[in-house]
């Protein structure tokens, strides 16, 4: 097996570019998304993305309330309790960002079928609603029949219809825990992260933990995600802030509605983007910009026992410092 | 005894949900409605989320998401989207929910992806909304695939409409027999629980009709506040007020007071 | 939750029927398996049994050699390197039983599907081949055209076949711990057992080991059957035997070639059943039968490690003993 | 140095695979040659198995199954069926595979289902088999998905068949473009691995033809024992001979000389 640790630079270097179709992994859009990875498409100034979110997340907000986005797929684009995605929001109603609805369920399968390498799959919801006939891509026909088809069960005759399947060009996806070669366990809802490993054509695992390949044969039924489909691991804790990481850390509720009220006007995203987005780059100067009250406070979660069978087996900041050394080209 | 509009929705949509359903709530109302039935007097209910998070009780306050820590640090299993949505929700195989609306129709149809000047069916084009409002989320999936579902939403003209700017979730769609001719497998909408009253869909026409108001409004007031022609029930009745039993069951639930604070 | 414990002798009365469409949870044809429960099928002498396997194991390979089988799908009817099934095959031989083919990979899928509840799920396999061309649903048509028919995906006019998906009536799916509502751990590959958990009207499951339920919330990531789908639960230790349990014991060698060779004649199958099958009723005298030599031998498996984190929340024989008299009728 | 048939052949499989490659195995040969060329020259082999066990090497013998225990007692990840047939190989991802063959035709199409006396597309009807076999368990799979897999097989004429009587993993079919035309993911049959030498398809007919055989054999006895007249390459080769190391390599791995045993 391959030590694939990257930076977080080098990963966006060399797995993102301007016009790609992109997924980030979030497990909804409280939890697990590799947002700090996103931040750092913001700074190499990645645009014309297609993104693919099962969910949306402050990942999305972001990237869309900076301009990066010229479509998206969703099935859910808000941000739960902390209201609705303003970035995001801001774009789609401007126009600068088409946006393509599928309900959560049907975004589901279409993973599912993009990891089955399927061009379609089945459906019985997104039929007969405005989900199937309305689409960005085709805004000029109302109702839209070439979005999502309709099909026929052979055996019954019942019909059906039919989803576009999703390979994107990458996934950043957010684990718990990975090894450095590309192993990893996710603690909480998996939401699609299971699908998505399969249906992408390139990963890269955005880990809030290393650990030892030895956690990983302890717990070989958690490994859901596998080296064999990995290209890139990038250890950065605290990669889902101001989002939760179960077992690691809370949502950080204050900074949540913060960031979103900051993506509700462009000067607004610019000055959130001076302070919060480009001024660091070492997870040192991260770390210190979130400030270690709200560290400790985040990390004070409930949650906290889901690591402990796991705990002894983190690998060290120094350790994993060398281990990244060496996949230096 | 004191209680909002809030409390209230969420202890009448409670008590829509009965002992042992297998539910699939959603963050805020939805979650409380189910966690106070439980407590209440549902005690095998069994909720789960979208998430496929299972065998959950939340803690520290109301989940500021479905797969929030809240909800994730007492959990029997969890699993993906694919089972809690496709494996339980569209196989048919849930028997209830609760999902809101922003918008909301005579035929249970919800709206919960934009609000447009003018709308797609109505302009024949698919132009960005003035408003971007979430998209269906798992809703739409509910609307589906559920035995029944419970929709919760604010009592108000603009919300209440004849036709909504754009179906999210579908409901009885253009009322009769236009939902069952599409074959869906859950059995749609069982009632409206707003913020005046309860609606019930027309056994034969599907359309939602007052079945029971607030003690603290009038059927007047709902029907202003409702843009189409509200049907009355010809036993119409006033829903019974919350029992200091069922708002001591909510509170205990509601521990950080998220519906007391709305009013 | 409701404890569900139940004794193999209920679950089986309860669970199952003559004519009923059974599937049984094994992890391919040398791992995980419900054995113990087919053979107390054996015992209350269950018929017309349509039996719908993944693999097969030894536990077709007996119903099916004691004529309790009617019809079987299966993507593979062997015990690997322990042989052709010898009593699965004479059945098929003979006529007896019915055998309709698969590949493994469409078995899985329609197992989705099943959990779907839909009736026909796509496939790129099984077709332009025999899986295709001959059904015992048809034998009069070949090649068949009415087992896998074909359907056109929308998007690019590529042609797939539908195959049938499959919704048991019961699974008794075998797992290595559960907790006493249904909430199981499985050591090992899955195989199909999530999706026939959720593809099954009812569900039984066979468990090596009860365990706490707190052991169930330390690990959530790993509790892939949940209660909530889940009918009855039987405690029944070394429940796979002779086939293994990974982290608990070792297929029995010796024992798998003899019950296969036995397999192979009626009169022989006879015999093994009046010896290994129906003189038994207790846990007791199933382990007295397999006997303590080779309880202890199989028992040290070098996959032993894999329970370590699980064993203290292990629940004694005296404790689960007290909880399943309080399920009893 | 002193070998047997069995070990030349998984000597001459495990040349065939290259390092790096994501590749499928089955029991007995197959796991034998895959770990075989781990050892000896691919280092980087990304072996799984169709219960989705990856990250193995096995312990204590040859597994008697791909989910048994000796196989799982150091794995990186357990899955499923769904995950490692399903995603990884009918989606075309996996580089490579073994499969075995009861019967295997001039087009590599293999049967491990049943055997005949009159079979199924003579009879124009599917009775019972006069002998069942397994079926195809994964190499059907592996038949449609991987980019090109490997098939091993016992060199006899009654198995080297014209054509087989039930095919359960397709090769090139009917040989020429008739595989092409049926859209699958996968390349075919990249090589027939005999007890005697090793067939490859023409490029053009899809015909397998002898390309080199062991130096225990002849031609003649090649052509003997195969019921099609078997094309000889016309810079037909022998074998080489297993190295030392190979040798010594393969035995490292068979461990319990399963291979050894067979003669």
């Amino acid at each position: 097996m391959q030590n694939k640790l990257l930076s977080i630079q080098e990963a966006v270097a060399n797995y993102t570019w301007d016009g790609m179709t992109y997924c980030n992994g979030a497990a909804l859009p409280v939890g697990s998304c590799s947002i700090a990875f996103g931040k750092e498409m913001v700074k190499q100034q990645r645009k014309n993305l297609n993104v693919i979110c099962h969910c949306g997340s402050q990942q999305v907000n972001l990237l869309a309330a900076v301009g990066a986005v010229d479509r998206v797929e969703v099935g859910f684009s808000g941000l739960e309790v902390y209201g609705f995605a303003n970035g995001l929001n801001r774009a789609v109603s401007s126009g600068k960002t088409l946006i393509e609805d599928y309900s959560n369920g049907a975004m589901a399968l279409r993973f599912f079928g993009g990891a089955m390498n399927w061009p379609f799959v089945p459906t019985t919801v997104c039929r007969h609603n405005d989900q199937q006939w309305c689409s960005s891509d085709y805004p000029d026909e109302y109702p839209c029949k070439q979005k999502i088809p309709e099909i026929t069960d052979p055996f019954t005759g019942k019909k059906y219809g039919a989803l576009r399947t999703i390979r994107p060009d990458v996934a950043a996806i957010h684990v718990t825990m990975a090894d450095i070669y590309g192993n990893a366990i996710m603690l909480g809802t998996e939401w699609n992260r299971f699908e998505m490993s399969r249906a992408s054509k390139k990963v890269v695992l955005v880990a809030d933990q290393i650990v030892h390949t030895d956690c990983i044969r302890q717990y070989p039924n958690l490994v859901r995600i596998i080296s064999e489909v990995v290209d890139a691991v990038v250890y950065w804790p605290y990669a889902a802030w101001p989002q939760a990481s179960p077992g690691l850390y809370d949502s950080d509720s204050e900074h949540m509605y913060y960031m979103n009220k900051m993506m509700k006007t462009q000067e607004d995203t610019d000055e959130y983007c001076a302070q919060w987005v480009n001024n660091w780059n070492s997870h040192e100067e991260y770390m210190a910009l979130i400030g270690k009250d709200k560290i400790e406070k985040i990390s004070q979660t409930d949650t906290a026992f889901l690591m402990d069978p796991y705990r002894k087996w983190i690998r060290s900041d120094a350790e994993i410092r060398e281990l990244q050394d060496r996949t230096k080209g | 005894m004191e209680y909002t509009k809030q409390e209230f929705m969420a202890i009448i949509t409670g008590r829509e949900i009965k002992d042992g359903e297998l539910i699939i709530l959603g963050v805020g109302l939805s979650m409380l409605a189910g966690y106070f039935a439980r407590f209440n007097h549902a005690p095998n209910l069994r909720p789960f989320t979208e998430g496929g998070v299972y065998g959950s009780t939340p803690v520290g306050g109301l989940p500021w998401g479905i797969e929030c820590n809240r909800i994730s640090a007492n959990a029997t299993s969890f699993t993906n989207a694919i089972d809690a949505l496709g494996f339980l929700v569209l196989s048919g195989r849930a028997d209830n929910a609760v999902i809101g609306a922003a918008q909301v129709d005579k035929y249970g149809n919800v709206n919960t992806t934009g609000i447009w000047d003018e709308p797609p069916w109505k302009t024949g084009k698919y132009t960005p909304p003035r408003v971007r409002l979430n998209g269906s989320g798992g809703a739409s999936d509910i609307s589906v695939g559920c035995k029944r579902y419970l929709i919760m939403a604010s009592h108000e003209k603009r919300r209440f409409m004849e036709r909504v700017d754009y179906i999210s979730s579908v409901g009885f769609l253009t009322g009769g027999d236009s939902r069952e001719k599409c074959g869906f497998i859950g059995g749609g909408p069982a009632a409206i629980i707003s913020t005046l009253g309860i609606l019930r869909p027309d056994p034969q026409t599907k359309e939602f009709y007052l079945e029971a108001y607030y003690p603290s409004t009038t059927i007047e007031e709902v029907k202003e506040n409702t843009a189409w022609d509200l049907k009355i029930s010809p036993d119409v009745k006033m829903v019974p007020e919350p029992t200091k039993e069922e708002l001591k069951n909510l509170r205990a639930i509601d521990t950080t007071g998220s519906l007391r604070k709305k009013g």
